[in-house]
């Protein structure tokens, strides 16, 4: 299967996230720029973290803008897994295909450190390859990871069984101990951890391994697209 | 030739020369007399003045430090490039080089501390990406008293948020540093950073310009009236409207700088053919940039048309244009005919880039602005032809009168003191800082600080490099030299009992007004004892930074010559981390 | 020359760290009458002449709507201050 | 209760990377009417009665001085809106 990662200005884990794919997942990767209109001839696509635009209004809004997302709206729209990390993440709020947005933490700090997260939903494409409330190790970095949204919407993403991954000891003030979230569909999903930081037992974790092995299962399962 | 004019809104260079208006910009009687009747032979216009100020300061020239830096253990068989002005590169094998240099920023840090410590990180990453290098680890070696005061915290924690901003932003990961607490750092702070970069060694740039005919190209962000050496006394004297608008403070911008940083690397690695030189823009910004390029080519000039500078205010001058040290800015060298195919990638990185001038037959460096001359200086006078002074040195008082005796500690309750040295801040854990900075973007960091070094691995190989920062300066204060063996003696520790073999060191020497004789021996002293320990341990100084004048009311701080190195793993199953593994392992204590 | 002033204000459910930690700041300074805080931002956008006035409420509606405001958590009213000529 | 509102700028010739990447956004959306955008703070502070006008004016300009804005790079104005009951 082929993987996209997106990369925007200011991006910079697009490079990790390459790594992640085609050296240990050893499957097929292509970095795909933000000035890009099509993501034909992909199964899967990846949005990195970093600081779009600096994030200089806020996380993720003038990234939101770019040429290649009408492409990833249609992608998502066809069902094919769509997985925004850290920035990623925010980007995918501000572009309306998750529901929320990521406040700055409450400490108003930064904060790099391996958070232990409870598998809140092993059932969707991102985690079926963990059990039910397994704890996992990754890292999170961020400034900006406090996950918002109104009661409302909380409701709804704990009636639909959204909430992919929860913190088991919320570093960051977001709402429900949120650390993950899928849209409806179940096939965008939005977490501030970083599962490729956590793909080797070298670098402290490869925990974030079952993550990518759960999107090339659900994409093997249902027969690739892309070839070439 | 073209006569050299004067801007009207600038004191004529009678002036200058009447009221000794190049005092306030730093430059000396000597040396003004220097530039009139030997360099120059008449008058320099106020443009000219301040060329030299930049270029003569102690930061670009190293005048007063010279003599001591020769003094330093330089080879070694690894080593690619030594001191310059650039960073150093050490082979490490497989056509691969590490560079890695480090810069302070004190003085801007203690104006303004968020922004003093962005731009100094924004400052050393592009001196690493300017020699052809990716920056894989950034480090941090922090200097303050103990806060008292919740503005004393409020200050430190500006400091510490400006560069996690800076490195988290432009994904280099911050891996490590030193950090202490004491009196002598009062009103004297100090904000080192240092920069380690991965490359090929097939692709190390130069930062000169050569080749008659071949363009100068500004990238970057826009000239603005920042951090202008002097231009307080221009402005207030001729604009005093302006001056409230005025600031010396920049303002780091690491988007603009990831931009310019791929770009450059972009150019470097793909476009070799039509590079000729690269250099970042620091201190003393387009001047030391161009001077210091078109120098060492080596017998050509050069022209830029001020016109042609992108500028971010208007009616700048000559000298506002010169000397502003606006971040995010690079000069490049291209040979004639490729400007087109340079352009275009930093068009498609979304960076500007212009041809502001171009290298001439000649010694000259001449600068044009609205059709006219307005400065004309040979190339090497400013760049290569500072004054040395060799300063005189004397040992300080406090060490003639030295109790030789040692202070012995008396422990009653051990557990008691214990827990009084843990809680003392210097020893207490770091993480509350390292904790906001990213430490692990690039996915290669194997030892997150809390250990001894950081250890980063390369990746595809298996191969490691361990990085630490240290110093103390108390032990300087006490013997400057045995001191400052001991700077590098604590670095080897670090290094070797992270699994790596110590390869070479980079150096930020914080010391006191070499004009004061005892001061001038601490650095002398400091510098031959880190040179002796450098030969002992075969790890040559291949890059570093000076930072004089570092004291408050007349008392300088400790001195204190940062030392930042770097060591190789052959083997990831040789990295070694500091905690203890198992109960029951056994415990040795080595060494006296 | 249109000078437009923005005003973008986090919603009153909201808890804005920023602006809590710098009341918290401002409690620890002693000043311990502050009784709220709160942070915005502030835009002053200079738009060129040649549109009506409603185009000009619709222009800027639409820029905060896409782009300096997040409807999810944030507020916005603008002010136009003048509309003379070019300075 | 007095209600303050205060503005923070940037000085002129201090360089604004926020406001910067947010015009050439604004740009690269079709809005090329917009000459010229700046990015400040702003802040509501309510404070507690008790003080005389020229006590409060005091306390927000060394506020204003201490915390909100860094006078090495940014101006600011304020204006005390209303000095009424506490609501
Ligand atoms: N300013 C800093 N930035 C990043 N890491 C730091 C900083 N200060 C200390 N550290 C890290 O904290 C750990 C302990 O540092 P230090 O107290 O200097 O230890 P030691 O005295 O054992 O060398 C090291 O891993 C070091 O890199």
């Amino acid at each position: 299967m082929k993987f996209a990662v997106l990369a925007f200005p200011g991006s910079n884990c697009e490079m990790d996230l390459y790594d992640a794919i085609a050296d240990i997942m050893k499957e097929e990767v292509e970095l795909v720029s933000y000035k890009e209109t099509s993501l034909a001839g992909f199964d899967a696509a990846l949005i990195p973290g970093g600081f779009s635009y600096g994030d200089y209004l806020r996380s993720g809004a003038i990234a939101r803008f770019s040429p290649i997302i009408p492409a990833l709206r249609e992608f998502a729209k066809s069902g094919k897994p769509v997985l925004g990390i850290c920035n990623g993440f925010q980007i995918l709020t501000e572009a309306g295909l998750l529901p929320g947005s990521l406040q700055k933490n409450v400490s108003a700090k930064f904060i790099c450190q391996t958070e232990p997260l409870v598998v809140n939903n092993a059932d969707s494409m991102f985690s079926s390859e963990f059990k039910l409330a397994q704890i996992i190790n990754l890292p999170i970095a961020h400034g900006d990871g406090n996950y918002y949204c109104d009661q409302e919407t909380l409701a709804q993403l704990i009636a639909n069984d959204q909430i992919i991954f929860k913190y088991r000891q919320n570093p960051n003030g977001s709402v429900a101990d949120i650390a993950g979230i899928t849209n409806r569909a179940g096939n965008v999903l939005g977490m501030m951890p970083h599962p490729e930081r956590a793909v080797e037992a070298i670098l402290g974790s490869d925990d974030g391994v079952g993550i990518f092995q759960s999107i090339v299962n659900h994409v093997k399962s249902r027969g690739v697209v892309a070839h070439g | 030739m073209d006569k050299v004019i004067s801007q009207p809104v600038e004191a004529t260079p009678a002036q200058i020369r009447d009221q000794k208006l190049y005092q306030s910009m730093g430059l000396s009687d000597h040396e003004y007399h220097l530039i009139k009747d030997e360099v120059l032979h008449r008058l320099p216009n106020y443009t000219e003045v301040g060329l030299f100020s930049g270029m003569w300061s102690e930061h670009c020239s190293y005048k007063n430090s010279k003599p001591v830096l020769k003094k330093f253990y330089t080879k070694g068989e690894h080593v690619v490039k030594g001191p310059g002005e650039g960073a150093g590169i050490i082979d490490i094998g497989d056509n691969q080089g590490v560079v890695f240099k480090a810069e302070s920023h004190n003085h801007p840090s203690a104006v303004e501390p968020f922004q003093g410590a962005t731009t100094g990180v924004g400052g050393i990453l592009r001196d690493i990406f300017s020699m052809g290098a990716r920056p894989i680890a950034c480090l941090d070696s922090l200097r303050f008293s103990e806060p008292k005061t919740n503005e004393e915290r409020y200050f430190i924690s500006q400091i510490v948020a400006g560069i996690s901003s800076y490195g988290n932003c432009i994904g280099v990961p911050t891996v490590g540093g030193d950090t202490t607490f004491d009196e002598a750092y009062a009103h004297n702070p100090l904000v080192n950073v240092m920069c380690v970069g991965l490359m090929d060694l097939d692709k190390i740039e130069v930062g000169a310009a050569a080749g008659v005919g071949n363009s100068i190209v500004y990238v970057g962000a826009k000239t603005g009236r920042d951090g202008i050496n002097g231009a307080s006394f221009a402005s207030s004297q001729f604009d005093s409207e302006h001056e409230s608008q005025r600031s010396a403070v920049q303002v780091g911008d690491p988007f603009t700088e990831k931009l310019v940083m791929e770009a450059c690397l972009d150019v470097i690695n793909h476009h070799a053919d039509a590079l000729v030189g690269i250099q970042d823009m620091g201190a003393a910004g387009l001047v030391s940039s161009s001077a210091e390029m078109g120098s060492k080519a080596g017998g050509n000039g050069m022209v830029l048309d001020l016109d042609l500078v992108p500028q971010r205010e208007a009616n700048m001058t000559p000298f506002e244009l010169m000397l502003s040290e606006s971040q995010e800015r690079m000069l490049l060298c291209v040979k004639a005919g490729h400007e087109g195919e340079v352009l275009k990638v930093f068009a498609d990185h979304g960076v500007a880039a212009v041809v502001i001038g171009h290298v001439t037959e000649g010694d000259r460096y001449q600068l044009k602005q609205h059709g006219q001359l307005v400065a004309d200086v040979p190339v090497d006078s400013l760049a290569s032809q500072a004054p040395v002074y060799h300063r005189e040195s004397a040992m300080p008082e406090h060490l003639k009168t030295a109790e030789p005796s040692q202070f012995q500690p008396e422990i009653k309750n051990p557990t008691t003191t214990l827990k009084q040295m843990l809680s003392q801040l210097t020893i207490a854990s770091k993480e509350s800082i390292y904790r906001t900075y990213d430490t692990q973007v690039q996915t290669n960091t194997v030892v997150a600080p809390g250990s001894d070094a950081a250890v980063i691995r390369v990746r595809h190989y298996d191969k490691a490099l361990a990085i630490t920062t240290d110093v103390n300066g108390r032990y300087l204060y006490l013997n400057p030299k045995i001191g400052g063996q001991m700077a590098v003696a604590e670095a080897a520790r670090n290094i070797v009992a992270s699994g790596a073999v110590p390869l070479g060191i980079t150096d930020c020497l914080n010391f006191g007004n070499p004009e004061k004789p005892d001061q001038f021996y601490e650095l002398d002293q400091a510098v031959m004892g880190m040179s002796e320990a450098c030969e002992k341990f075969k790890t040559p100084v291949i890059s570093g930074n000076v930072s004089l004048n570092n004291e408050y009311d007349n008392v300088p701080i400790y001195p204190t010559p940062m030392v930042g190195m770097v060591g190789l793993i052959k083997g990831l199953n040789h990295v070694t981390t500091q905690d203890f593994k198992q109960a029951g392992d056994l415990v040795y204590v080595i060494g006296e | 020359m249109a000078l437009v002033k923005v005003y973008v204000n986090y919603k009153k459910s909201i808890l804005n760290p920023e602006a809590q930690a710098i009341q918290n700041a401002l409690g620890r300074l002693g000043y311990d009458n502050i009784n709220d805080l709160k942070l915005g931002k502030y835009f002053e956008i200079k738009v060129a002449d040649g549109l009506s006035h409603d185009e000009l409420d619709k222009e800027i509606n639409e820029i905060c709507d896409k782009l300096l405001a997040n409807y999810n958590m944030e507020n916005y009213r603008y002010e136009i201050v003048e509309t003379e000529a070019a300075q």
